[in-house]
């Protein structure tokens, strides 16, 4: 199957989505204003909410992160399923062991 | 292959041997589910009892549907020949809509009586006796309020005798537990305090002791007698070594008994009072009810409490004790962070225990 | 070095062809990536916790890092992130030379970063600010770096967060290091191009879940308040 | 497409030769072997921790150890048990051998992780065994903090060696998501791949998702014994309870990686020895995904006592509830299987009739459990140890078992004698009621596990239990001379001895190398009996 012209390959495959140049760029800079907005809010406080935009912006982030320079974008279901799947068990191991420690405090019952 | 049909028919004997073995061991134990369980003797107790009596009948029921069926069909459908020919059977869904929906309900309802159980189980009623338990590798002590402290000995013939823990009959009784080091000065890491847990088993109650915090339970025993308690969290070596005796009396003989040898030591209370005023607590903290440089003890205990950080607590026995230990991890509002000194390895659990009980009493 | 090998790849036996058997690595690095994130989330549940229950120790502690070093980083690894995308975005245009640079730069960034680390843990070290138990705060040098403060009891417990946290990720960045010093290695020879870049993929997934840790990382442990 | 081939000829057993080309395969087949050697070594250790258990526990006060000795005993025990022998078990050892060939695939989709895993294993256990030159761990399987916090050797190397079998377990799980999702031959569709690959399937997702947390946990644990970081050390303001909701967050979700595969297994006994199609293909395919689901939101069920507050100790009770469900499920359509068809009780089958018989026993004592309120007084008495030997023990060696005489015809090329399985079953399913029956009643009456010594009231009981674990003792010796015998001198078996219908008996018994020699294709569902 050793093909002299390029880019060709077996059967039945598709020819995979390549993002243009440009694209990752673009990517890169939002990037890196996000992470100037970062350490500029931190500076701001938002009283309760100073997690919260910390980790939104974190997670817009990664979410950039993970549609252009992993290509989830273009990539098939299983994928993103596979990441999904990872993250709400996480959120299952936090929500009930914080769950736990705050409804513990009371010697008494709490319910 | 000659063996194969006298060993089959061996062994269907077989198992339905053992099928009725065990399907009238649950009979009758759910006919006298006592017969498997220690004698109870708190009206808890009984109720657990009931739960599990309940269940026995309900797995016994299951078991005999599901299993007895099994081996009704692997009489009745034998292979007959090398080339039998079988039903094309795929699903019924009524049949497994039932299947689902019945052990569902059954459990839906356990689960509720369970909670409801486990609900009293956990709530103390009010005016419960106190008594402080300290658990330790591998020893139990027991402190009353009257600074009355009930440890183990050791007999005539160098035998250990376990620690026994006097109660009055039919008046609840409040455990505060908390694990202590095998002695106070050791700094060798493997006589830290670890987990222990205390279970009485004629009360059908246990509780994990945790390092580092008070837990409780309670229990009202109901009829006169010795019962024992267990060690059932691993804790080392001696952890099966690791008992105790409830001994339940009658009031007048515990008021008696109370009075008696050892009685003469100063209350906890009292305890706690001097330790107030020997360790400089009085110099921030009132008792009246003025505000010094820290908030004052009265009427604090029970109190919700408000911190620094936005978060709030109820002042439980857990929450003065943390205060006492580490007064940093929660400022109170209105009160300076890092002025009051971490009194954690200053103070010994029972010096600790003193000062709360003190705490409790400034209404 | 031959050119004419680049794209073409003999596929295992076991798979139908070349396409199958990048779709199935590609989701193998995936599921990879997924044990990674639960990995590195029970250290997150764990800081979540732990900051829930002792807010003035992360709060204080936080003061010890320098956001202009975890900034840079940040900067650093974003940028490596990008060339790494962008080494495969060569490769699958068959631009050999460049898809070698972009993979080079990804190393240096990765230099760089371990080489910030380094002088913020040996700074860490000097001040005497350990984890845990060892702990071992040096009063004078402390003023002099944050002002007076008053320091929580526990903030060993801050800087097992901050040692574990950036101590297993670091790990990462190197493990991440040496697997694209091998792609390089091997783009050099010309195996990958457009027809096959298998390894290249699987290794930026990697290094791009490497940076996304740090991502969170850096206002957990930089700028919490 | 079916080759009937003699014994003779090419296959995978003798495809290479050498120690070496073993141990450099990447045959899933000849991994599978050697997971099936490396498993029954560590299951005959933990047995003979087993049997030294019992001998101690024959009377009351020291029989023949010091309690120092019996903690340690103890642990490797569970430990030995659980990490090396049963989470391998099934999955990497049967699955490693089936999956591919019941999907109709040349093999699994990394053979490389394949073989790491396997390494991974063995350095793994290498590394806990070595615990024992140290001195030996005495924390019990679970770890649980401030007890193994104790700058021991010993111990660490017993977390050390935790933590890499993990990711033999992880690499195997991985291994077979993507195999199951991308190399089933053409026309085998989701709907159509056989019960114990959906089984496997849903292990391995386990496998995935909650193996990481158990690494980080143990490596947290490691820390602490090392620097003391303060997570679960209450004397530097840790939580020893957090420590237990990490370790159950996946050693919960492991006891099903245990059970899964073993439903699977039954699934196939079943079907092939009533000669029936299975009743309810969908309800058996998705309660295991829902049992893998539902298996990481209830974890808290191990803490009711522990110290956890009393609302998520409801909470968890009630999610516990819900597994129940989807087994039940399964049970019930097993049974359902067996009604019009044509059973034969070769010992295989007498096998999957001992899972189904101690499983539910071992399940419904799993509600008392759960059941809050009763938990509270069953909780580390020897009711839980009755418990979960009965749904490990009679539910998944008893599947292991009747696994191994199913599928040794194929694996070997050669029966087994079926006469001598059976006695095998005979000493194991009763020895086992004998040893593990009474522990029920041990339990109820309040003894707690984990003693080296209890009260003389409970001696009689212990003393039947005792001999009821030498019975299984000899069970397993029988059964094990049987699998040598067939080895050495069993008659050529044939493609298809049993009359199964899954792909991996229309090739020859033994496989060739690439399991068959033409792709399969396939055009029904995976039992039809018509
Ligand atoms: C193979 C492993 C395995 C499996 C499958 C299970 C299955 C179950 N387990 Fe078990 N369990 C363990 C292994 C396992 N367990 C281990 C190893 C421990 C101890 C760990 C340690 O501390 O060392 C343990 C401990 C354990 C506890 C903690 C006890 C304690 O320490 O206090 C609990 C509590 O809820 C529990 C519950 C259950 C339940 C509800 C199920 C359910 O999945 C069972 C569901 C099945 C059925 C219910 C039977 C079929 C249903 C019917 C026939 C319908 C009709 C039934 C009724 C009406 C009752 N288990
Ligand atoms: C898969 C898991 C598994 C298996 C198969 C077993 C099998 C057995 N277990 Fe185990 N057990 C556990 C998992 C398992 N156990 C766990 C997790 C614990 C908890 C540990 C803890 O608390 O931390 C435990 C704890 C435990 C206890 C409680 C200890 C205590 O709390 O103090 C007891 C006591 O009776 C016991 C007994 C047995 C017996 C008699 C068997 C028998 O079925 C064993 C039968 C097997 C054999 C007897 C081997 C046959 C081999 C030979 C006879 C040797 C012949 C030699 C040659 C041929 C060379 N086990
Ligand atoms: C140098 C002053 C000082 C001393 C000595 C001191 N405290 Fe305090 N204490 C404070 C201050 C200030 C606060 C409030 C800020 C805080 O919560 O940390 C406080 C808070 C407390 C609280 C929480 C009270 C509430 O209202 O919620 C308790 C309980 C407590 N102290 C107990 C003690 C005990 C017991 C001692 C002696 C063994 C002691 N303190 C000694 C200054 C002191
Ligand atoms: Cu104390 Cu076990
Ligand atoms: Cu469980």
């Amino acid at each position: 199957m050793a093909n002299t012209t390029s880019g060709s390959h077996d059967h039945g495959s598709h020819d995979h989505h390549i993002i243009p140049l440009k694209t990752y760029l673009t990517v890169f800079g939002a990037l890196i204003f996000l992470t100037v907005i970062t350490v500029l809010a931190a500076k701001v406080d938002f009283g309760a909410f100073n997690a919260v935009v910390a980790f939104g912006i974190a997670s817009v982030k990664a979410g950039l992160v993970l549609a252009i320079f992993m290509h989830l974008k273009y990539d098939n279901m299983m994928n993103r399923v596979i990441i999904g799947t990872s993250v709400f068990f996480l959120l299952v191991l936090w929500f009930f062991s914080i769950l736990d420690i705050v409804t513990r405090i009371g010697q008494e019952s709490t319910l | 292959m000659k063996l194969m049909p006298r060993l089959n028919t061996g062994l269907s004997a077989l198992m339905a041997l053992a099928m009725v073995v065990v399907a009238t061991t649950m009979a009758t134990s759910s006919a006298f589910a006592s017969a498997f369980m220690p004698p109870a003797v708190t009206a808890t107790a009984g109720e657990v009892d009931k739960i599990y009596a309940f269940l026995l009948i309900t797995s016994f029921i299951s078991f005999v549907m599901l299993i007895g069926g099994m081996f009704y069909f692997v009489y009745k459908y034998q292979r007959r020949s090398a080339n039998d020919k079988t039903a094309y059977i795929s699903h019924n869904y009524t049949l497994e809509f039932l299947w689902s929906f019945i052990p569902f309900m059954i459990f839906m309802f356990v689960f509720v009586w369970g909670w409801k159980v486990y609900h009293d189980m956990r709530n103390v009623p009010a005016g419960a006796l106190e008594i402080h338990v300290m658990a330790k590798k591998w020893d139990w002590r027991f402190i009353y309020k009257s600074g009355k402290e009930a440890t183990s000995g050791v007999d005539d013939k160098g035998q250990k005798t376990p620690a026994t823990m006097v109660v009055p009959v039919g008046r609840p009784v409040k455990l505060i537990m908390a694990s202590e080091k095998i002695n106070e000065a050791s700094t060798d890491r493997s006589d830290r305090p670890v987990l222990h847990s205390f279970y009485l088993p004629a009360a059908r109650i246990k509780q994990d002791i945790v390092p580092g915090r008070y837990t409780t339970q309670w229990f009202n025993i109901e009829k006169p007698g010795d019962y024992w308690v267990f060690c059932t969290e691993f804790c080392g070596g001696g952890h099966s070594a690791m008992k105790a005796i409830v001994k339940a009396v009658p009031e007048a003989e515990f008021e008696s008994w109370l009075a008696s040898e050892g009685g003469g030591s100063l209350s906890l209370v009292e305890q706690g009072r001097n330790l107030y005023a020997g360790k400089a607590c009085i110099g921030c903290h009132s008792a009246d009810g003025s505000a010094v440089v820290g908030p004052t003890f009265k009427g604090v205990f029970g109190k919700s409490r408000s911190f620094v950080s936005g978060k709030t607590a109820t002042a439980n026995e857990d929450y003065l004790r943390d205060s006492i230990l580490n007064p940093n991890a929660n400022v109170v509002t209105g009160y300076p962070a890092g002025v009051m000194p971490a009194y954690a390895g200053q103070l010994s659990d029972d010096e600790v225990n003193a000062i709360i009980e003190f705490i409790k009493t400034l209404k | 070095m031959s050119t004419a090998k680049s794209g073409s790849h003999h596929h295992a036996h076991h798979y139908d062809s070349a396409e199958h058997e990048y779709q199935s690595s590609k989701e193998g690095v995936w599921l990879f990536l997924c044990t990674e994130i639960l990995m590195f989330g029970g250290l997150f549940v764990a800081y979540a916790i732990f900051h829930h229950l002792y807010p003035e120790t992360f709060k204080v502690g936080s003061k010890f890092t320098d956001v202009r070093y975890g900034a840079t980083n940040t900067v650093v690894l974003l940028f490596s992130s990008l060339t790494m995308a962008l080494g495969i975005y060569y490769c699958q245009i068959k631009e050999q030379k460049k898809a070698v640079i972009a993979l080079a730069t990804t190393i240096v960034c990765g230099f760089i970063f371990m080489g910030i680390k380094y002088l913020e843990y040996s700074h860490k070290f000097h001040l005497g600010l350990l984890p845990g138990d060892w702990y071992a705060g040096n009063a004078e040098l402390i003023a002099a770096e944050v002002g007076n403060l008053t320091i929580p009891q526990n903030i060993g417990l801050y800087f097992s967060f901050y040692f574990m946290m950036t101590g297993i990720h670091g790990i990462h960045v190197l493990i991440g290091m040496a697997l694209i010093g091998w792609v390089m290695v091997r783009t050099m020879k010309g195996e990958f191009g457009p027809g096959y870049y298998t390894p290249v993929e699987g290794v930026g997934l990697f290094w791009h879940l490497v940076d996304l840790v740090w991502i969170y990382l850096f206002p957990l442990l930089y700028l919490v308040s | 497409m079916a080759s009937t081939g003699a014994h003779s000829e090419h296959n995978y057993l003798n495809h290479e030769k050498g120690l070496w080309s073993w141990l450099s395969t990447l045959d899933h087949k000849r991994i599978g072997i050697m997971y099936f050697i490396t498993v029954a070594i560590f299951f005959l250790v933990g047995g003979i921790f087993a049997l030294l258990i019992r001998t101690e526990l024959f009377s009351t006060g020291q029989t023949i150890m010091t309690a120092e000795t019996y903690s340690r005993v103890m642990t490797y025990h569970g430990a030995v048990m659980v990490f090396l022998v049963i989470i391998p078990g099934i999955p990497a050892f049967l699955g490693n051998f089936f999956l591919p060939m019941q999907i109709g695939a040349k093999d699994v989709a990394f053979p490389r992780l394949n073989l790491l895993s396997w390494y991974c294993l063995i350095i793994g256990a290498g590394v806990a065994l070595m615990s024992l030159a140290f001195g030996g761990a005495d924390t019990g399987w679970t770890f649980y903090t401030p007890y193994s916090i104790k700058h021991a050797p010993a111990v660490l190397c017993m977390m050390m060696g935790v933590f890499i079998a993990g990711f033999s377990s992880i690499l195997t799980g991985l291994n077979f998501v993507v195999t199951t999702h991308k190399l089933r031959a053409p026309g085998m569709t989701m709907g159509r791949i056989p019960l114990f690959v959906w089984a496997l399937y849903s292990t391995a997702i386990i496998q995935v998702l909650a193996t990481p947390v158990l690494a980080i946990t143990v490596l947290l644990l490691a820390a602490e014994n090392i620097f003391g970081i303060g997570f679960f050390d209450p004397a530097l303001g840790g939580d020893p309870v957090l420590f237990q909701h990490f370790f159950w967050f996946y050693s919960h979700p492991a006891v099903y990686i245990m059970i899964l595969p073993a439903f699977g297994v039954i699934s196939e006994l079943i079907t092939t020895f009533a000669r029936k199609t299975i009743f309810g293909y969908t309800a058996i395919a998705y309660s295991s995904l829902a049992i893998a689901a539902v298996s990481f939101f209830v974890w808290g069920h191990h803490m009711f006592v522990s110290g956890q507050s009393e609302f998520a100790g409801v909470v968890f009770s009630f999610l516990t509830m819900l597994v129940g469900v989807p087994t039940a499920i399964k049970l019930f359509n097993w049974i359902a299987t067996l009604y019009k068809g044509s059973i034969n009780l070769a010992a295989p089958m007498l096998y999957a009739l001992g899972f189904m018989f101690l499983f539910t026993i071992g399940g419904v004592t799993g509600i008392f459990l759960a059941t809050i309120a009763t938990d509270v007084h069953f909780h580390d008495t020897y009711f839980v140890v009755a418990h979960f030997h009965y749904v490990m023990v009679g539910g998944t060696l008893m599947a292991i078992m009747g696994g191994i005489f199913y599928w040794f015809p194929k694996m070997f090329g050669k029966l087994c004698s079926d006469a001598w399985a059976r006695v095998s079953f005979v000493f194991i399913f009763v020895g086992f009621n004998v040893t593990f029956y009474p522990q029920f009643v041990l339990g109820s009456l309040g003894m707690p596990r984990r003693y080296f010594d209890y009260l003389p009231e409970y001696e009689h009981l212990n003393r039947i239990s005792t001999i009821g674990a030498y019975l299984i003792g000899v069970g397993f010796v029988v059964g094990f001379f049987t699998v040598i015998h067939g080895l050495l001198k069993g008659k050529p078996a044939g493609p298809n001895p049993w009359g199964g219908k899954t792909l991996e008996w229309t090739t020859a018994s033994p496989p060739p190398h690439e399991n068959f020699l033409t792709t399969p294709i396939v055009t029904a569902g995976p039992y039809e009996y018509r």
